[in-house]
């Protein structure tokens, strides 16, 4: 199994864009908050291996940490592709007094912001996005977004030490959003270990199509690729086919080294932990939203996970660009 | 004793089969009614009745598609029961249908070789089955090639196969439901000469007809049917055609048509060397010519499949003519849209009715309106004028006499002949110049068939060309001023109805050219 | 980009990807032309492909036995066509809309066997490779047929089921056209009555094409999920199960009609993820769109005459005609 | 004659209430799950039948379900009425939700709103229906199986929307944050369908529910009409098409043509009708509905395009489900859609409310398909019956 590093204690402060707020420092294990109820609607399934696994994840870890169901009460729906189920859901939960309603998709925006007016006394949070809705008068909606090219960098800087083909394979679903700035990061990251590293990226141009993302994973390994990553919740055949070849596998979003222990050796991890604590507490300190938060490596919202496995010098280069990352030195150039 | 028992193929003879007290009910119609029916072996028995008097139900539940509410069936004295044809087939009973039971898609081989155990389980044996149908073929001279698509076949080969697929199976009690309905005079012959053959063997035969010559030439004994009654079990030898008629109907019947001369007006429809070919590039029609007049009925006789129905349908603009012009009244029309043909003036009654002439989930009024929903006063603009549309079917119910509960009642639930006359009502009521009546009696009763009869006749008083399309020669003859008779899409022959025979048109039809001096000089 | 990469290599990659994609496709569409060849369209074939999928899965995960798996897989998939086959053969059902009733009842039934019974995406050892060595023969070398150059790269580095898929195509066109079934089959798609008046039970016939076209799905699904992809999760067949059914369509109903779709399709797939990987300048969308734009295109194509069964959706009831 | 017609009365009641019978022995099989999963089916039902239909925000999302369900529904009606199987209307939807959201983005400021709304409409409605007319033409002249071609046009339209989305419709916010998320801007307010709220307060309606001392259900039909809800009047364009679907089928000469196709094409080219070209129309006018749907979706809910499949939601396939629980007719539609979209609407309440997977809904609904289409088979016994003992008059012979 891979070594798990415990995540770093969060960091404070940060220069953030204006009205960016980092995430405030969780204290040890006992989490110091009152009773509270939390809805969260979500695209796909709380098992996707991906996306909206990482969030429930995260929620469950904080109330096991509270206490258990009496101090934090989750209800969820998943699935949640069609919007308009969503907006029902989001505005039912609203409306059956949970204090905070999570929307964990980009779609579900302009719902969100029709429904929010109508219960001032509720936190909405809706990720990814950057936008609390203060400019149409919101003050109850946070926001949250990943900057997923940061870890992407990471993965890329480490696929390059990796491969000795000097072919990487990239398995992404529809070419946007947080894929297309995971993969761009990746890229970026690759190039700037090894410039002349080739690396092959592929669309399905579906989320789900795992089939599909299997028989890309193998186009790329045929066509000498020797590491291999991959987004969205279609990845899990891919990393099925990685397993079958051997070939080493760098995730993100959520942990998937389950499903292959010796494939997978590294994780850029979305730990929407501190994230979710810090909403709650602004909640229940009175201050309903207005925030955006982002997930990066320097607070802690990003963290990468290596295997023993993996070669030294390999995971001394990624940590040398989280580091580089966190301190700023580098910058990702994205399209 | 024992080989006594058996017939020719092998199988075990049915010394007699009996149905008793036979009673079918259909939602509103009682088909059989308390129904006594017998046949022994060697024996060819008639039944015989009006359309709708219940003879292929009653055969049905011997064959084991339908089930009687009452009755049983006794084979060699004991009762049995069929719940399926797969039982009858079991106790050596076959059936030739009124409706051809064949799959279009397969061969000969194949249809004959269907629900049959092949001998190498279960890969099928196609080349034993098709051996044995040369077999059969020659030695009943039924010719048929068993590697031939059906859907290929002429309408009187697939009879044949029909034949064949009974024969195969060599049953011992064999039922043939209006096998002549599509054969030549002489394939008729053939046929009676292979049924004798096996009456001879030991088969039992029932046969069905609504020929009454056919009947007394072929059968021992005839059970007349009426309104699902029996009306009386007869031996053949005892009676004649006028016994058989009255039995079937209850009354005396005229079955002479009264022709009156009339004077012939323009021409209304030429047709000039026509030629039309299939998907496959096969003539259908070769060098077609002809001319029909106002104020004449112009008949076209043939067996089924001889480019009667393409003649029709080239005239209809729904079948392309390749070679060849087509005029009405003057102006060339050929290749026209069927749109067009109708606003020419044309009008059609097609052979299929419920196939290509009606649509049955359509109510009675709306039917009548199928070509001039979009004329005024049915319509104005995009709007259907319910107000007309119900005043026009009024008036055709009444005036063509149609049977139906209202016009709102869905035609399909109307008899055979009520929508005939629908149709019939349709196309006169379009005041048209050229009418092509095809089969327009087929499979529908004496006083319908009377009625159709005479409103052709009257509009051609009133100056209608007609062209008719008919396999009954009976009717041909009663209607034509002028026969043409066609053989292979091509016309044998144009004679005048008043001055040729039964036995002249019998050898056109079969394929005999009429010397081309006559062909021209035929008006 | 990848300029090393020969022309030969890539049609090899081409052609290796497009026999495994293919797979999950031959299996359900060939089940589904026996169905369509009796008469009976069944638009439910994507649910029971991911119960399938989800019972081989299952028993492969609990017990650690593939063909336990494939096992489970095949009945689960024929019991669901048998209740297909019960709703529209006996009880008469339009078969359209009972098809998608079938396709939501397989998609919310797997996912939720999958939430209660594993809750997280598992793996599995899936069937293996074959690759035909020697050794295994017993003798002494270490060669593999499978590294013959190209045939053996295309054809002989393959699972189980991936050959199984193949080998379908000639047993269902034996079965269809040489035998007695077969004959009732295309008999009862055809003219039921025909048939049903020479004894063949029509209601037989289709209860078996259907029951056996639901196995065939299942063993699709199972293709997926434990011999190509090796996981369960939910939903995986996105859409599969529909363009299986599209495929007999394509293929006029005949085995090797079904074949040439099902490669078509998979060898355009395949070949619009080398366009993607070999940085051809085309938009990864543009790309994904290729293998339906083809099939459409191909289709207009005039040389082919549709042979679709004359009683395909028909309910059959006897004294009907 | 009486008790004949008293008969007649209570077989057409029970053909209205089979499917209802049908529904709720699948809710039986669905409340034996529940009790495997530990939860109460009384609760679960409970709350799937107020969620939907109790109180104003179910009855809300209820009819905003049934907006979609029932302009796609109409459309499949003409589709298969002329017996063309349109399974795409999944990519119509979505191509009339791009026109319009691109129309509107490209309009919105320099026209007035309802101006825009109006073209939108229009414009959704003609793209849905040339993308629809495409694979009807591919029939009516090659031969292409419609089904076959539908399905593949649906995957061509996800991908072109994909590709305007990540590209030249993308939402220049998304540029600017470099999130990159695959939606367009939010289209202008002017441009939004009015709310039932909105119409309300236009004309003038005397208060809230409160004030006019209602209580009860009527208090929440009240609230349903007059305040804020997302219910938006795409509702009444929907009803009003269905009426409009109903005259055009069965009062025009066009809905009589397209009928007399569907029913019997033979019996159509002999009438003279120019069965290829109402094969076309028929395809293209069932698109347009599609299309209008996708006009309605994003005008009147989302005001904005996103992902394909999450705007078109699978309305392709419920809507096929729900022109054939409405019997093909364009008014059984209207029912039909209220019932699908409660129990959606509902399912997704119960969901919440017993926290079991969402999934759970999908197999039940899946269950109540198989039923309600499993017992039509009474119904159409006794129909056969009912018709075959009306009176038919002998023929005279
Ligand atoms: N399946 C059925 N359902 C309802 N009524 C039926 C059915 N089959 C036959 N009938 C009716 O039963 C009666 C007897 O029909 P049958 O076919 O036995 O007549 P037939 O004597 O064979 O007539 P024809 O000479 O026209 O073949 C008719 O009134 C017919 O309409
Ligand atoms: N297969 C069937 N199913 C249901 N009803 C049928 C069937 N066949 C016939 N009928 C009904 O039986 C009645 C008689 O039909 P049929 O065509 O046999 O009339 P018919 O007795 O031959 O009359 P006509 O002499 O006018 O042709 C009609 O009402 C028809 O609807
Ligand atoms: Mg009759
Ligand atoms: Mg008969």
């Amino acid at each position: 199994a891979p070594a798990t590093e415990a995540p770093p204690p969060a960091k404070t402060e940060e220069a953030a864009p204006a009205k960016t707020e980092e995430a405030a420092p969780a204290e040890g294990a006992a989490l110091d908050i009152e009773p509270i109820r939390i809805a969260i609607v979500m695209p796909s399934t709380t098992t996707d291996l991906a996306w909206s696994q990482a969030i429930f994840d995260a929620l469950l870890r904080i109330q096991e940490e509270a206490g258990g169901e009496d101090v934090v009460e989750i209800a969820y729906s998943e699935t949640m592709f069609n919007v308009t189920d969503a907006a029902a859901a989001l505005r039912d939960y609203a409306a059956d007094g949970y204090d905070l309603v999570i929307a964990h998709g980009t779609q579900y925006g302009s719902s969100l912001f029709e429904i929010a007016p109508d219960f001032p006394d509720t936190s909405f949070a809706w990720g990814t996005a950057t936008d609390t809705g203060e400019g149409e008068g919101l003050h109850n909606i946070f926001a949250y977004e990943a900057r997923a090219e940061q870890g992407g960098y990471v993965n890329g800087v480490l696929a390059a030490s990796l491969s000795k083909s000097g072919v990487i394979g990239v398995v992404g679903p529809v070419e946007a959003g947080d894929a297309k700035l995971y993969i761009d990061g990746f890229v970026a990251g690759a190039k700037a270990t090894n410039p002349d590293i080739t690396v092959n990226v592929s669309y399905t141009g579906s989320f789900g199509d795992t089939a599909l993302a299997a028989e890309a994973a193998n186009t790329h390994i045929n066509a000498g690729a020797d590491v291999l990553t991959g987004s969205a919740q279609q990845v899990v055949g891919a990393i099925g086919v990685a397993k079958e070849k051997n070939v080493p596998w760098l995730g993100t979003q959520s942990d998937q080294s389950p499903l292959a222990p010796d494939i997978v050796v590294a994780t850029q991890l979305y730990d929407w932990h501190d994230t979710l604590l810090d909403m709650i507490k602004k909640h229940q300190a009175g201050e309903l939203g207005g925030t955006a938060y982002q997930l990066t490596l320097k607070n802690g919202g990003l963290t990468m996970l290596y295997s023993d496995s993996l070669p030294e010098e390999a995971v001394a280069a990624a940590k040398e660009a989280e580091a580089g990352i966190i301190s700023g030195e580098i910058t990702i150039d994205i399209e | 004793m024992a080989k006594n028992n058996l017939l020719p193929s092998g199988l075990p003879r049915i010394e007699s089969m009996e149905m008793r007290g036979i009673v079918k009910r259909f939602p509103g119609v009682l088909a059989n009614d308390h129904v006594d029916f017998d046949v022994k072996a060697g024996e060819i028995h008639a039944l015989l009745g009006e359309n709708g008097a219940g003879k292929s139900t009653l055969m049905k539940i011997l064959y084991g598609l339908y089930q009687p509410n009452a009755g049983e069936i006794l084979l060699n004295g004991q009762p049995i029961h069929i719940h399926s044809p797969a039982d009858s087939i079991r106790y050596g009973i076959g059936m030739i249908h009124q409706h051809f039971m064949l799959v279009d898609s397969l061969t000969v081989a194949e249809n004959v070789a269907l629900g049959l155990k092949s001998s190498r389980e279960p890969r099928l044996d196609l080349d034993r089955v098709t051996t044995r149908i040369r077999e059969l073929s020659k030695n009943y001279g039924l010719q048929v090639d068993p590697d031939a698509y059906v859907s290929q076949l002429a309408v009187g080969q697939q009879q044949r196969v029909e034949i064949i697929k009974a024969l195969y199976r060599g049953a011992a009690l064999l039922v043939l439901d209006e096998p002549t309905a599509v054969l030549t005079p002489q394939e008729v012959d053939d046929l009676f000469a292979i049924l004798r053959q096996m009456a001879q063997d030991g088969h039992a035969l029932i046969f069905i007809s609504h020929k009454l010559h056919e009947i007394l030439d072929l059968t021992d004994r005839v059970t007349v049917l009426r309104d699902g009654k029996v009306i009386g079990t007869r031996l053949t030898a005892e009676v004649t055609k006028e016994d058989l008629a009255r039995m079937m109907v209850g009354r005396d019947i005229l079955l002479e048509r009264v022709r009156p001369p009339a004077t012939v007006g323009e021409v209304r429809l030429k047709l000039d060397r026509v030629t039309a070919v299939n998907d496959d590039g096969a003539p259908v029609l070769r060098n077609v010519s002809l001319e029909v007049r106002s104020s004449e009925i112009v008949g076209v006789a043939g067996v089924s499949g001889n480019g009667q129905r393409q003649l029709a349908e080239v005239i209809a603009g729904l079948w392309p003519v390749t070679e060849g012009r087509i005029f009405l009244e003057g102006r060339e029309v050929t290749n026209l849209p069927p749109a067009e043909m109708l606003e020419a003036g044309l009008s059609y009654i097609p052979e299929e009715r419920m196939h290509d002439g009606a649509l049955k989930e359509f109510s009675v009024a709306e039917n009548l309106i199928l070509q001039d929903h979009i004329r005024e006063p049915y319509s104005k603009g995009i709007f259907l004028d319910f107000r007309h549309i119900a005043r026009h079917a009024q008036e055709m119910i009444r005036k063509f006499d149609i049977k139906t509960p209202s016009q709102e009642t869905p035609l399909k639930n109307l008899s055979g002949g009520n929508i005939q006359k629908l149709i019939l009502a349709r196309e006169l009521a379009r005041k048209p110049r050229v009418l092509i009546a095809a089969q327009p009696t087929r499979g529908v009763d004496i006083g319908a068939t009377e009625y159709i009869h005479n409103q052709l006749l009257q509009q051609r008083a009133e100056g209608l060309a007609t062209l008719l399309i008919s396999e009954d020669l009976d009717e041909i003859r009663a209607l034509s001023d002028r026969i043409i008779v066609m053989f292979g899409g091509e016309i044998m022959g144009i004679v005048d109805n008043d001055q040729t025979t039964v036995e002249e048109l019998g050898l056109m039809m079969a394929g005999e050219k009429k010397d081309l001096q006559s062909l021209g000089v035929a008006r | 980009m990848s300029g090393e990469l020969s022309v030969l290599a890539i049609i090899v990659g081409i052609a290796h990807s497009g026999l495994r994609l293919a797979t999950p496709y031959l299996y359900a569409a060939i089940g589904e032309m026996f169905a369509q060849r009796s008469g009976v369209l069944n638009l439910g074939v994507e649910g029971i492909m991911l119960m399938g999928a989800y019972s081989g899965f299952f028993v492969t995960f609990k017990t650690g036995n593939l063909l336990l798996g494939l096992l489970a897989a095949a009945t689960v998939g024929a019991l669901m066509g048998l209740a297909m086959a019960f709703v529209s053969v006996t009880l008469q059902a339009q078969q359209g809309i009972s098809g998608i009733g079938l396709f939501m009842f397989g998609l919310g039934a797997s996912s939720l066997l999958f939430k209660t019974t594993l809750g997280t995406v598992e793996g599995v050892e899936g069937f293996p490779e074959l690759r035909f060595c020697l050794s295994s023969l017993g003798l002494n070398s270490n060669y593999c047929l499978s590294q013959i150059p190209i045939l053996g790269e295309i054809f002989l580095r393959h699972n189980i089921l991936v050959y199984g898929a193949f080998a379908l195509v000639p047993i269902a066109w034996w079965v269809l056209n040489k035998t007695t079934w077969g004959l009732s089959i295309r008999a009862v798609g055809q003219n039921p009555q025909a048939a049903d008046s020479l004894g063949v039970s029509v209601a037989r016939v289709r209860y078996v094409t259907v029951t056996l076209g639901g196995m065939l799905a299942g063993i699709a699904g199972a293709s997926l999920s434990i011999s190509l992809l090796n996981i369960f999760q939910e939903n995986m067949t996105n859409g599969q199960g529909f363009i299986a059914v599209a495929l007999v369509y394509f293929g006029s109903w005949a085995p090797l009609g079904v074949l040439a779709g099902a490669m078509l399709f998979s060898l355009v797939n395949a070949l619009q993820l080398w366009v993607q990987v070999l940085g051809l300048n085309i938009p990864s969308d543009v790309a994904v769109m290729l293998p339906y734009l083809l099939t459409i295109i191909t289709l207009a194509f005039p040389f082919r005459r549709a042979l679709q069964p004359a009683a395909l959706t028909k309910p059959f009831e006897r004294g009907e005609s | 004659m009486q008790t004949r017609l008293k008969r007649f009365r209570f077989e057409r009641m029970l053909d209205l209430l089979l499917p209802l019978i049908a529904v709720v022995g699948a809710l039986i099989i669905g409340a034996v799950i529940l009790v495997l999963l530990d939860k109460n089916p009384l609760d679960a039902y409970q709350a799937m039948i107020t969620g939907a239909f109790a109180n104003k925000n179910g009855l809300a999302d209820t009819l905003v379900k049934a907006t979609p369900l029932l302009l796609v529904g109409l459309g499949i009606v003409i589709a298969f009425r002329a017996s063309v199987i349109n399974i795409g209307a999944e990519g119509q939807l979505i191509v009339g939700a791009m026109l319009t959201t691109y129309l509107a983005l490209e309009l919105g400021e320099a026209l007035p709103g309802f101006v825009v709304i109006i073209i939108c409409l229009l414009a959704g409605s003609f793209i849905g229906g040339v993308w629809a007319a495409i694979p009807g033409y591919l029939k009516a002249r090659l031969g292409v199986n419609e089904i076959l071609s539908t399905i593949m046009m649906n995957q061509i339209a996800i991908q072109i929307s994909f590709f305007l989305l990540r590209g030249p419709m993308i939402d220049p916010a998304e540029i600017e944050a470099g999130t990159n998320i695959p939606h367009s801007a939010r289209l202008p307010k002017a441009t939004d369908l009015p709310r039932f709220t909105d119409v309300a307060r236009w004309l003038g309606f005397p208060g809230s529910a409160k004030d006019l001392g209602l209580t009860g259900f009527s208090k929440e039909l009240y609230g349903l009409l007059v305040e804020p809800t997302r219910l938006h009047t795409g509702l009444l364009i929907a009803i009003i098409m269905a009426i409009l679907v109903y005259v055009f089928l069965w009062r025009t000469t066009i809905g009589y043509r397209i009928r007399a196709v569907g029913l019997n094409p033979s019996a159509s080219r002999y009438a003279g009708i120019d069965v290829p070209g109402y094969t076309v129309l028929s395809m293209a006018l069932s698109g347009a509905f599609a299309g209008l749907a996708g006009a309605v979706e994003i005008l009147g809910l989302h005001h904005r395009m996103f992902e394909p499949l999450a705007v078109s939601a699978g309305y392709g396939f419920s809507g096929i489900v729900v022109a054939l629980f409405g019997k093909l007719h364009p008014l059984g539609a209207i029912p039909s859609s209220l019932l699908f979209g409660g129990l959606l609407v509902g399912g997704d309440k119960m969901q919440r409310a017993v926290q079991v997977p969402q999934v759970l809904v999908t197999a039940l609904l899946g269950l109540v398909v198989l039923f309600v289409v499993s017992s039509e088979i009474w119904s159409r016994r006794r129909a056969s019956r009912r018709v075959s003992t009306q009176s038919i008059p002998e023929t005279t012979s």
